[in-house]
């Protein structure tokens, strides 16, 4: 889950992170009167869930309040990379001296949480990797250990920091490592982190991700999501604990586990891609769906106008074959359709499963024994709808 | 022979009375494994299925010998049980849970790795070795005793691998769920360098993902070190570009793990892979 | 630095304790009123940092609040263990059903915090572990890791706590282990944790200790130090950063390094015992004392009046004799004292802290070269003084 | 031959701008160790004494070859020194700060028991190995070369018993100051066996304190491991009862570490007491 640039700056200011004392403006007057009460010049920049955002016009410098709201009015209702701005930062304007950039992620191959800072910050450090790689400094962390002081001091080193800004820079380095730990985060960057023209170290943008599965722990963090941007079918999928991603097919895809939804995902793509055929969606009810799940999952596949065959391929392990079977004729009891449904189910209770399925009779019902042949009918039933 | 488990393997359940450890437990059972004891703490003294049940590892292990678990505790507590059975001295840590911290897995990881247990998993379907045991949620009427050992990280498209083989009368050494998670105590190279060194597994069948860069390690690992000849299979050719966690994650990741670049290292090093699931079981049969 | 019983469990309320909700007073007309606020019965426990408090009539139970007086005005100002009672603390009465012990203190030989745990809580602890030892378990924490839940279980299971009580009895552990860890503490008791008719768990008596050489971290606990019951030379002592204890004897020793200071205190003792002749207290200057330092030792010296000779035992290492003669210098100019000085003066710079003395001719002062010599000389001088 | 220090030590001085480390890298100099730089953070690319100062070990280490390093550095920033040092594999970490709170040692022992690095101290006065290197704030001048090894807790009393063999005629292998903190890094029987292995140590002499039970271990090993005759001294034969942390502490002391208690067992192993320190050398010239 990632968190507004807002969001996350405050939260950093709670560890000791300096941060600019602006305010969020839902529309172009708030942002006036914000601007008015920072007083001199302020940034106006859209609070919205993807990057992209200087590029397209959503963060700007207004020197007056008139000026604010102005660029409030612009910005708000504005999409972004499909995103809709609901909401802006009124900053004071930052004098900027030079930008660092200084980020926290979890480095999976060294299974630690790695520190990353850069000279060259306020531009994507994705770029500055690909042109620059020995801008970048990284500290890798002991998780048991924490963030050592002479770490702190080889990043600053690193980025040739003044000496006089080395005990600041070490408040906000440990400020933002102990932010990542308590709030379970994936990603806590500043970009930039600025020293501004009195010599001051200022995060003046930042961005943090939150660990779905940490969520459970952290309740203040999971009321910060913001779903106003999302689509109304990832949000039912989240809350009924599937993973879904709409694609642009016309085959309902519905699997149990992350590799298997793949290949069914995969499988019809390589079956249909001669005919513009291919899957509708990435739907993985995980490892122990129940009925209710099962049938969760398929209103949302039926609420998708261009699905056109439903393919449920499931292999049953931890989910049991028969549970499935139950979901299914449950979902298709509650929304009738005839929309043609090709059904794999093999694993654990696979015969009662089948059995289940049998006795139910749904309509324009067939059923493949492999992932091959349920591909192929999917892409049939397609190209004969 | 097989690797990791077989029927002198003596399993303990952690959380045994919850509602997938019993299931579980059951078909474990069913299958022949020999499950010696569970864990639920404040339940300690119940019978299960016949089986004890124990408020620690620490005393299933003293009083049953236990030289292997399995984890069906939910994710908030797993880590804990993970850090019990190893603070406890199990060989073998076979954790089903899936969803964990990954904060969690960290620490769990940092402590393993100082430790002489193995984990496999999390966020697997366990360990299956054909008409001996099984270890996990693996469907065991699928597979058949052979050579052709298998290792994933996927689950469930793991029994189909397995399921086409043994349609074809190819038999199984040792199934191997090694998880999906990005940190997880068991990686390909592992299980590989345990197939090359037994006597019994002469083929291999590896499942991987797009993301990380597990699939390349074994590819240079492959190289190096096995003899036995390894079919693959990836997941994930035609999976959208994944939401990116952020910048500095990108870096780290540095934009490895696409299922092209893995079938190319593969493919580089001689491993044959297939385009199908289906496919898996006739390259191997060639 | 030991913390008062009722420092110690407001601090343990902090991290989420149950603890009883008593207030202090240090008059008896206070006592009465708190008494009073708490309506029913309560407890008077005398705030004093030494144990034996009970035996020593300094916990009383009252039914009423002048009963509450009464007892205050009998606890207050009594000596327990040469320490008088300036403070009483007023508990509501807690209704016991059983009396458990939980510790957490530093285990030296596993370099680990060890938690322990009894069902035979309310009494000695060190009576428990002399007489029922196996009624005691221990649980040693990983200080990377921290405590885990598993343990917290095992010791649980281990005092045969019910089942329903594992939860709260988690959290009590919990809680104390992070009070342990973010205090710098060297223990942290509680004893008795209660069982209360309720079946609630309380924490009715705590003690804590802080690491002294962790407190420059930890501001807030080094206010909480009490010192009206210490003698004056000890505080004094403390504050210039030295190691005192007080003894018997008539010897006045100085000396750098607590083995050397320990030595010098056996050797007075060997060659004097036969005459009732002793050191007079322990002195460690430490490591890297200064004239200063120094200066500030003999003045706590030349307060005690039964001092008869001054013994300066200094070897040179990290502290230069040089430094250490500048220092007796200054305060023997500071405080002219005729009593006898022997000084013995050798190491780093020996040299020149010798013909400093030398040129300073300080009356009644003789020099050694051996530690043995010294203590004789110092014996015969009170002899002869 | 000598333990752990010699003339091809290659040290550095962490803390080496401050008063105290600049004052003991003098002394080291002139006494003939082999100081090839130092580290202050933020003063990398000064010179000091001749010697270069880096940021950090790391650099240090690199640029120099050092394999030891001494730590003079304050109180609140010594457990990063020594794990710095760790970090940056320095084989040998001697650390002369006093007052490391104690649950900084606990965190920096667990990780040291990991490494391949060797702590002395810390709140100790270093090593000597006389004609050749000290490390440290030992005055070297009251040392001379020979086969006693000496090794103790306490660090002026040290000096008292190197002082007394000198000057009748005795001299030392190595001297090596353990430190008197609860938590250290080396303890009397790391040094023992050094010194047992160490062709040019004939005898040696070990001085304890009262308080913990590192000599009563002491006693274990050399009735197990020496065959090298030892003089033992204990300070705090008359020391007053001790005020004790509280009662846990007592449980976990279980009320060992008086003197008498020492001694006893040093006797029973047929280790030799001084009664007082000039009785060491005695004891030794028998």
């Amino acid at each position: 889950m990632n968190l507004h640039e807002y969001q996350s700056k405050f939260r950093f200011e709670e560890f000791g992170i300096p941060v600019p004392h602006g305010k969020v403006a839902e529309t172009p007057e708030q942002a006036r009167l914000i601007a008015a009460e920072i007083g001199g010049p302020v940034v106006v920049k859209a609070q919205v869930l993807t990057g992209g955002r200087g590029k397209a016009g959503g963060v700007k410098l207004a020197r007056s309040p008139e000026e604010a709201e102005q660029h409030a009015r612009a910005i708000l209702g504005m999409a972004i990379r499909g995103k809709i701005v609901r909401k802006v930062l009124v900053d004071p304007a930052a004098r900027i001296k030079q930008e660092i950039y200084l980020g926290i992620t979890n480095d999976r191959a060294a299974r630690k949480p790695v520190l990353i800072c850069s000279a060259e910050g306020g531009m994507d450090i994705e770029e500055v990797n690909r042109t620059k790689p020995g801008a970048i400094i990284r500290e890798h962390i002991d998780p048991l250990l924490g963030l050592r002081g002479y770490q702190i001091n080889a990043l600053a080193l690193g980025i040739e920091l003044p000496y006089a800004l080395w005990r600041p820079f070490g408040k906000i380095a440990t400020g933002l490592y102990k932010c990542y730990v308590d709030s379970d985060a994936t990603l806590c960057e500043i970009n930039p982190l600025i020293i501004t023209e009195n010599d001051e170290l200022m995060a003046v943008d930042g961005k943090m991700s939150i660990d779905d599965n940490a969520l459970f722990r952290h309740p203040d963090l999971a009321a910060l999501r913001d779903t106003s941007a999302e689509p109304p079918e990832e949000i039912q999928a989240r809350e009924a604990g599937l993973s879904y991603v709409k694609l642009d097919g016309q085959i309902g895809c519905m699997v149990n586990g992350a590799g298997l939804a793949m290949a069914t995902m995969d499988m019809t793509s390589l079956y249909g891609e001669a005919d513009g055929i291919g899957p509708a969606n990435f739907l993985d009810i995980g490892g122990g769906a129940d009925a209710e799940t099962v049938a969760a999952a398929l209103r949302i596949i039926l609420a998708d106008p261009n699905v056109k065959v439903i393919l449920l391929n499931i292999f049953g392990g931890i989910t049991r074959a028969d549970e499935v079977a139950r979901g299914v004729i449950a979902a298709f009891t509650e929304h009738p359709t005839d929309i043609p449904k090709v059904i794999r189910l093999v694993g654990t209770n696979e015969d009662q499963g089948r059995a289940l399925l049998q006795a139910a009779a749904l309509p324009n019902m067939s059923t493949a024994m492999t992932l091959a042949d349920a591909a192929r009918m999917a892409v049939a039933a397609v190209k004969g709808a | 022979m097989s690797v990791l488990i077989d029927r002198n393997t003596r399993l303990i359940v952690q959380g045994i009375t919850g509602q997938q450890g019993l299931f579980h437990t059951r078909q474990m059972i069913a299958y022949g494994t020999n499950v010696v004891g569970g864990v639920t703490p404040g339940k300690g003294g119940q019978w299960v299925e016949g089986k004890p049940v124990f408020d620690m590892v620490r005393t299933a292990r003293e009083t049953t010998g236990a030289n292997a678990t399995v984890i069906y505790v939910p994710a908030a507590g797993a880590a804990d049980a993970i850090l019990e059975a190893i603070d406890a001295g199990i060989e073998l840590i076979v954790a089903i849970t899936e969803g964990l911290p990954i904060a969690d897995m960290m620490r769990v990881r940092r402590v393993l790795d100082q430790s002489n247990s193995r984990l496999v998993g999390p966020n697997c379907p366990g360990l299956l070795t054909p008409g001996q045991a099984k270890v996990g949620i693996m469907p065991g009427h699928i597979a058949m005793p052979g050579s052709v050992g298998v290792v994933s990280r996927s689950g469930t498209l793991t029994y189909e691998a397995i399921y086409a083989l043994t349609q074809r009368g190819i038999g199984q050494s040792s199934c191997v769920g090694i998880g999906g998670d990005p940190i997880n105590g068991t990686s390909f190279i592992d299980v590989l360098g345990l197939f090359e060194d037994d006597p019994e597994t002469e083929k291999i069948v590896l499942i991987g993902e797009i993301g990380g860069t597990d699939e390349q390690k074994a590819a240079a690992f492959i190289a190096q070190r096995m003899t036995k000849p390894v079919v693959a299979f990836i997941a994930g050719r035609k999976a959208p570009e994944g939401r990116t966690m952020g910048h500095a994650g990108a870096i780290v990741e540095s934009g490895v793990g696409t299922a092209a670049e893995k079938i190319a290292r593969f493919q580089e090093v001689g491993v044959r892979v297939a385009e199908t699931p289906d496919q898996i079981a006739d390259l191997i049969a060639r």
